[in-house]
């Protein structure tokens, strides 16, 4: 621990005794947090540990139930987002606050001027965002729409509106968890920029890789508590994970790569598959590709290439513009996002665990849904698959982001399936919960399933793939044996660049 | 019929003058309505609060003609309590629904039928059996321009409300996409929650979208009463208030497009009576009354995009909840 | 309604009731309306005459904006409270009164079909309006420029419907030119779309109108005003309102047909009744309003009272077209 | 919504919050009170009389739940496309063009026994309450015309329609009436025991049941609750959520027009232009004052009927006008509304 001895004066932020309930979750319990000036400090924890809560109340967008906040040893009551603002507090969401019909300009500036009758002319406006987003090397389009650009592009419009209000203390929440590698590297450069020139960061993340790279000091926080505070360097990824789950962790590998695969037969193959994208014209192109049983297909690539439709194509919620998907027996399928295509966060556990199968036995008798079965059977599952929940009629939306994740891989997996489809699987979880996932996939693997997977973590892609597709602008650029791959290379092709000598499998 | 009768000039400017007519009392609510939905309320109760706005209007404009002698300013006193009229049933609304988070359909709906009794009672209590009227405004025909061959007749021979119609739309439109304030509310229709991170405050310019959108359909109201009519009666309204909510997704919330919405209905409808005015009898004068709600359903059927529609539009935005 | 007026009708001002000597044994009374009394027509009238029999002494009981399904109900409580004659004023409350009339042989009703449908104690009261409608036609046949006149409906009814007709009839019995534009508007309130409807008339000559309905009928006084043509009133005297316009009203004067249904209840004469009081008893007048005295000559208003007498008499049998 | 939760404290207002709905029917009881007041009606006097009016007998509480029926029907209908998040607001048309459906059956085969016919009628109104509101379904689907607005249009369209039959192709022959002749007494709903109750009423309730278990025990209703809940994520459960789409609305427009039909089956006895006490928006206010939950439904067509009932009788008896009665009505759907929004919310 930390010595208590730097007084809160001293301190950015000192936040003291937070208690905030969500009707009988206590989200955070009597936290006491403190943010030097000019620091990145790390906020760790698994899923459902109360950071975004903690957060949230830092910029007054939730009320805590007890506690205070200090800033620069005032006592300070944030009752909306605008005081928070005000004392210089700035956060950029784990979903990102965006209006998706503005444009990158409107959306900085909103809220911002409305002591201005006007807006101000693009003629003026825009220069002026630019030459603040060079000022942090972020790369921008102030005229470009939200829903145009890519995920890593929306982020730093979240970091520019930050700084256009003048943010002395800026709040990351799992920044990286939808970038790219290199976005991700840009962005901590970009931290690391901003924390130079003064500006003090809380950054969340699972990935204890980040933490340790770019952190001063890590609180760690666990079921709703601050179970403590440390200077990074003065610690190890170990202890770290160790603090944050209270117990061991081993990391599942895939780890024989390559045996025998070619013995097997296809369970997934996609001829000449073309695509329409959202704005007419084709987010995929031309793609070949297949996937044997009992191996593991990873696509890798920066999100935004076509990952999304191909998602979609195969499993059938976008219409082919061209070309063929063959499939071997039923598919499963853990959607890319979730909230919008895989759980009804008003519908309980139960609910969705059977989401996809109640109009056919046993869910179901002479047209009646068979309720004490599927209760019975959603208990089970939820045991098998650790989902941590009350009770199986709890509503799906008030599960923590692992634990969501948790019930789309019971409902998933649990369905009988030859080919399976798993699209950002580990996308916001932490370190408990990934591990889950991974031994999940693999065991699929061995059961002879065909997997593709598509991640935009290319760690996670390496550890899992047998071979290895790259997307790059809806077209495949290459496909490797992961054992021969060369990160450089990968690299190089998800930027779109193709190089290197292998040869096609 | 004959259409040589039909295809004349003068039966043109007539049709479009009516058009305009009929289109101004409903246009003003479609505005009104367009900045309530765009800041994400849907207000179905239109009918009750132009009902407001109606008698209000009418009751202040009476009292004032009686106690001043004059009309104008009595007519346009009214309008202005049309306003107010209108403002305090949106009042109402917002109180109920951006507040307490109630259901919006259920609240407007329940809103027309609180309407359509307060007005009848203190119409009754107060103007009741008697045949009350105002003397509204005189029309104002703008030097020059009135005198423009057709043109003239169709846009610039008419009260001065009219005029003031054709400007709100403009000012709407203005409003909405090139002020700050206009930003924040499309942005709290949009998505609530990135406006309440940007430091907007949600609930308040929901308040005062509701509050002002629901005055422009009270003012709506008492143009109808005030200055077209000159009377109020108690079943006046007749559905304008629905008509309005029905143009307003016409419109894919955007002023122009509102004024082009109601020319089009109070078209279709002036021509309807046309058309029964030259004595068709074969066609069964339902079917010509028909006329306006099938043309409007067949505009529709242009369609509205998923990309118009305010984004939030109809769900209470709650803090602190999580979706 | 009891602006003074010059009647050519000695029976509607002189109209005699007999309610008076009733003051002992005062009946008692029942009205239901289905729309509001305060419609400046059809119910409104009913409610007057009612309310002037409570003042000479009746137990008068009404009720308003009662819709057909729920009337059962409302004749039933009325007639366990011991009220008869209970009118029920609305050709659609027709099958509810015959059906409790069978509960309550002891109770009388009266309902407004106009059909000549009865039962031992259910009457029924014709509304001949086209009565007087015929004296208006010869009215508009001399005041009209055109010869064109035109009808405004609410509904396309047989009350209203056969008044267009009526008047046709009555005006080309003095000039075989005149023609007739009728239309209906599709509400009885909506003076808006009336106004609109008349206007439309008006564009094809019309310069006289009869109005069935309130809202037809005041929609048609605004376009006469607009147009300078000539309006009628509707079931009493709209003078007032437009008065430069309003040459004639149709006055329907309901009293003596009420007071008679509580004679005849108290005389036990009530069996089978079917009350057709127009012209003849005063019920149903005509009157030229003072500002338009002048612009009919002496002869032709001797000519008009010598129609009103003819009819009263029975001499002539005004054509009754309801469709 | 939000759900009550419960929260370790213990001030009054906490205790009162279950309550809110309650207060919220008290207070728009107080307010209404004033009104009354200015009508120059004592408040108790008159609420005694809307009470009795309501509930006082068993023939004031056979007139409720006669008007209770075509409102629970219809609340029904409202309560299946609300929860699939179809945004009906047709009901008022559907019911008009099922009774029209329905009439020309009672019409064409007067003779047939009343087993016989009573059920083709049924079928007839449901059928075309159902088609009805599928012109809305398919213009939703084919073009993405908007439900609520089409709904609305078809609304004024429909009821046109009807007063075009009434007046022209099915008017009495002999008569001058705009109305179709009286249904033949084998196309009447009979009623239950001597009572002015009827069958229709037996139907409604059974709806009750049959809407429950549609909705919460059957894999369509769980369909239809799915795609309402999120229609993306329906959408790629495999769920068809078009066709759930237009089921629902299909369902809650057929349910309109069997409303439709009893309604003129039992209380009108013909076809006529106007056979509706505006049931179809009153349906959908109870349905969303039901919490649009069967039971609920049942409560507020009851409680709604109720109130129009004693409302109607505040002018009956008291001579208090109609309107007054209405401002009551709607001040206290408001009150209980803001209600039970503070009741369910959290902390
Ligand atoms: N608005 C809310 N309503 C109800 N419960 C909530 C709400 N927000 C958070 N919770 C609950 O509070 C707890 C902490 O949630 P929080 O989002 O702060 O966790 P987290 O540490 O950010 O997790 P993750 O890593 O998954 O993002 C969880 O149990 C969550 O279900
Ligand atoms: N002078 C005007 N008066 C009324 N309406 C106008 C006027 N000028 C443009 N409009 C209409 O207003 C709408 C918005 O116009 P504008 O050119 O501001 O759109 P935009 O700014 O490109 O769109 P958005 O603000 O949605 O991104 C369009 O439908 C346009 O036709
Ligand atoms: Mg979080
Ligand atoms: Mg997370």
């Amino acid at each position: 621990m930390l010595p208590q001895s730097n007084s809160r004066d001293d301190m950015a932020i000192a936040m003291i005794g937070i208690t905030k309930r969500f009707g009988n979750v206590i989200a955070n319990q009597a936290i006491d947090f403190q943010l030097k000036p000019g620091e990145i400090h790390a906020l760790l924890g698994e899923n459902g540990a109360g950071k975004t809560t903690l957060m949230n109340i830092l910029c007054g967008l939730y009320e805590p139930d007890q506690g205070a906040i200090h800033l620069q040893g005032q006592l300070r009551k944030f009752r909306s987002a605008r005081d928070a603002i005000a004392a210089g507090i700035g956060m950029v969401h784990q979903h990102f606050m965006l209006v998706e019909s503005f444009t990158v300009a409107e959306n900085v500036v909103l809220g911002q001027s409305s002591h201005r009758l006007l807006q101000e002319s693009p003629k003026q406006l825009y220069p002026r965002l630019q030459r603040l987003a060079d000022q942090y090397r972020l790369k921008i389009n102030p005229a470009a729409q939200i829903w145009q650009l890519s995920v890593g592009e929306q982020q730093r419009v979240e970091i520019l509106k930050a700084l256009y209000r003048d943010a002395k203390i800026l709040i990351f929440d799992e920044p990286t968890a939808v970038l790219t590698p290199q976005e991700a590297q840009d962005l901590i450069a970009t931290l690391k920029n901003l924390a130079a020139q003064g500006t003090s960061i809380v950054f969340i993340s699972h990935k204890l890789n980040e933490v340790m790279a770019v952190c001063d000091r890590v609180t760690v926080l666990r079921d709703g508590q601050a179970v403590g505070t440390k200077i990074v360097r003065d610690c190890t990824e170990r202890e770290l994970a160790q603090l944050m789950i209270g117990r061991e962790i081993t990391s599942a590998r895939n780890q024989d790569l390559n045996a025998s695969r070619r013995a097997l037969e296809p369970g997934l193959t996609l001829k000449n598959v073309w695509v329409m994208g959202d704005r007419s014209f084709p987010a995929l192109k031309e793609i070949d590709l297949t996937v044997h049983q009992g191996e593991i297909v990873g696509i890798a690539g920066v999100d935004g290439n076509g990952q999304r439709e191909l998602e979609e194509a195969i499993v059938g919620l976008r219409s082919l513009k061209q070309g063929e998907i063959w499939m071997e027996g039923n598919l499963a399928h853990v959607p890319s996002d979730r909230y919008s295509m895989g759980l009804l966060t008003e519908f309980s556990i139960a609910e969705n665990l059977v989401l996809k199968d109640v109009q056919s036995s046993p869910y179901q008798q002479k047209g009646l849904l068979r309720w004490r079965y599927i209760f019975k059977y959603a208990a089970d599952l939820v045991q098998q698959f650790l989902i941590r929940a009350a009770s199986v009629k709890m509503q799906a939306g008030k599960l923590s982001g692992g634990n969501a994740q948790k019930v789309v891989f019971a409902r998933e997996l649990s369905r009988d399936h030859q080919v399976l489809v798993a699209a950002q699987p580990t996308r916001g979880l932490d370190i408990g919960a990934t591990e889950f996932v991974h031994t999940q996939l693999l065991a699929r693997r061995e059961a002879g399933v065909a997997v593709l997977l598509i991640s935009t973590e290319l760690d996670e892609i390496l550890k899992l793939s047998d071979r290895i597709a790259v997307l790059y602008e809806g077209a495949i650029v290459d496909v490797v044996d992961t054992q021969s791959a060369n990160l450089d290379d990968l690299g190089l092709w998800m930027a779109g660049k193709k190089g290197g000598d292998f040869a096609e499998s | 019929m004959s259409w040589e009768q039909v295809l004349t000039w003068s039966f043109l400017i007539a049709l479009l003058t009516a058009g305009i007519r009929l289109a101004v009392p409903v246009l003003l609510a479609v505005l009104g309505e367009i900045i309530t939905e765009r800041s994400g309320v849907m207000n179905l109760g239109l009918e009750g609060v132009m009902l407001v706005g109606g008698l209000a209007g009418f009751g202040v404009a009476a009292s004032l003609e009686q106690a001043t002698g004059n009309a104008s300013l009595a007519a346009w006193g009214g309008l202005a309590a049309g306003l107010i009229g209108g403002a305090l049933m949106g009042l109402i609304m917002a109180v109920l629904t951006v507040s307490l988070k109630t259901d919006q359909v259920v609240t407007g709906v329940t809103l027309v039928l609180f309407g359509q009794g307060l007005t009848a009672y203190l119409f009754r209590s107060r103007i009741g059996l008697s045949g009350t009227r105002v003397k509204g405004l005189e029309d104002w025909a703008i030097p020059g321009l009135s005198n423009l061959p057709i043109i003239g007749e169709i846009l610039f021979n008419q009260t001065a409300i009219v005029y003031l119609t054709a400007l709100l739309v403009y000012a709407c439109w203005f409003f909405l996409f090139r002020t700050n304030a206009g930003l924040s509310l499309r942005a709290v229709g949009e998505n609530p929650a990135a406006a309440e991170t940007s430091g907007l405050n949600v609930d308040r310019i929901r308040y005062l979208a509701v509050v002002s959108g629901s005055a422009l359909a009270g003012l709506g109201g008492a143009v109808l009463t005030v200055v077209q009519l000159r009377l109020f009666t108690e079943g006046m309204m007749a559905g304008r208030g629905w008509i309005a909510i029905a143009l307003v997704f016409f419109s894919r919330w955007q002023p122009a497009w509102a004024l082009w919405g109601a020319l089009l209905f109070g078209v279709a409808d002036a021509l309807q009576y046309r058309i029964q005015a030259l004595g068709s009898k074969d066609l069964p004068y339902e079917f010509l009354l028909m006329l306006p709600y099938v043309l409007t359903l067949v505009a529709l059927l242009r369609g509205t995009s998923r990309s118009d529609t305010p984004a939030s539009l109809g769900i209470p935005y709650i803090k602190e909840d999580r979706s | 309604s009891s602006a003074p007026t010059t009647s050519q009708s000695p029976g509607t001002t002189s109209s005699p009731t007999s309610t008076g000597s009733n003051q002992g044994k005062a009946g008692r009374f029942a009205l239901i309306m289905n729309g509001p009394p305060t419609d400046k027509s059809w119910n409104q009238k009913a409610y007057e005459a009612a309310r002037s029999l409570k003042s000479k002494g009746v137990d008068v009981v009404t009720s308003e904006s009662i819709s057909p399904a729920d009337v059962e109900r409302v004749l039933r409580q009325y007639a366990e409270a011991g009220y008869s004659p209970i009118v029920a004023h609305s050709f659609n409350y027709g099958d509810a009164v015959f059906k409790v009339a069978k509960e309550f042989p002891n109770v009388n009703f009266a309902w407004a079909g106009g059909i000549n449908k009865t039962a031992p104690n259910v009457a029924d009261y014709d509304q001949p309006f086209y009565e007087g409608a015929y004296l208006i036609g010869l009215i508009g046949a001399k005041l009209s420029k055109t010869g064109k006149l035109g009808a405004l409906y609410g509904f396309d009814i047989p009350v209203c419907h056969s008044m267009g007709e009526a008047m046709l009839a009555g005006a080309k019995s003095v000039r075989p030119d005149a023609t007739l534009t009728d239309a209906a508007v599709g509400n009885w309130d909506d003076v808006a779309k009336a106004k609109e409807a008349a206007l439309s008339q008006a564009e094809t000559g019309v310069d006289f109108w009869i109005g069935c309905g309130q809202g037809p009928t005041l929609g048609q006084i605004e376009a006469a005003k607009t147009r300078g043509g000539i309006a009628t009133s509707y079931v009493g005297d709209m003078s007032s309102i437009e008065p430069k316009v309003v040459a004639s009203n149709l006055v329907w004067n309901i009293e003596p047909l009420f007071a008679k249904m509580i004679e005849d209840t108290q005389a036990k004469k009530f069996t089978d009744q079917f009350y057709k009081m127009g012209v003849a008893q005063g019920v149903v007048a005509v009157e030229v309003n003072p500002a338009f005295k002048d612009k009919l000559t002496s002869e032709q208003l001797k000519e008009i009272e010598a129609a009103r007498a003819k009819i009263a008499s029975g001499e002539l049998k005004v054509p009754f077209v309801p469709k | 919504m939000l759900n009550p939760s419960a929260r370790s404290s213990s001030s009054i207002w906490l205790r009162l919050k279950p309550f809110a709905p309650i207060i919220g029917a008290i207070l728009a009881l107080l307010l209404s009170g004033i009104l009354l007041q200015f009508s120059g009606a004592n408040p108790l006097q008159a609420y005694q009389v809307m009470l009795m009016g309501a509930f006082g007998g068993s023939r004031q509480i056979t007139e409720t739940l006669l008007k209770a029926t075509p409102l629970l029907i219809i609340g029904l209908g409202m309560t299946i496309a609300f929860r699939c998040r179809v945004w009906n607001i047709g009901a008022e048309g559907q019911y008009y063009i099922g009774a029209l459906c329905g009439s020309l059956v009672a019409l064409t085969l007067p003779d047939l026994p009343t087993g016989v016919l009573i059920p083709l009628i049924l079928i007839a109104g449901t059928l075309g309450g159902a088609l009805w509101s599928a012109i809305a379904g398919v213009l939703y689907l084919l073009r993405g015309i908007n439900l609520i607005i089409c709904t609305l249009m078809l609304n004024y369209i429909g009821i046109l329609a009807v007063q075009y039959a009434a007046r022209v192709p099915l008017r009495q022959p002999d008569g001058f009436l705009p109305e179709s002749a009286s249904f033949s007494s084998n196309a009447q709903i009979p009623v239950l025991f001597g009572t002015r109750l009827h069958w229709g009423m037996t139907i409604a309730l059974l709806l009750v049941g049959g809407v429950y278990i549609l909705l919460w025990h059957t894999p369509l209703g769980f369909h239809l609750r799915a795609v309402g809940s999120r229609l993306s994520v329906a959408r790629s459960m495999g769920i068809k959520t078009g066709q759930s789409i237009l089921i629902a609305l299909m369902m809650s427009g057929g349910l309109a027009g069997l409303a439709g039909i009893i309604e003129v089956s039992h209380t009108y006895t013909r076809l006529k232009g106007e056979i509706s006490d505006s049931y179809g928006f009153s349906g959908i206010l109870v349905a969303l004052l039901g919490q649009l939950h069967p039971i609920g439904v049942l409560i507020a067509s009851v409680l709604f009927s109720a109130l129009m009932v004693g409302a109607q009788s505040l002018n009956v008896t008291l001579q208090i006008p109609a309107s007054a009665a209405q401002v009551i009505q709607a001040l206290v759907v408001l009150f209980v509304l803001a209600g039970s929004a503070l009741s369910n919310r959290r902390s």
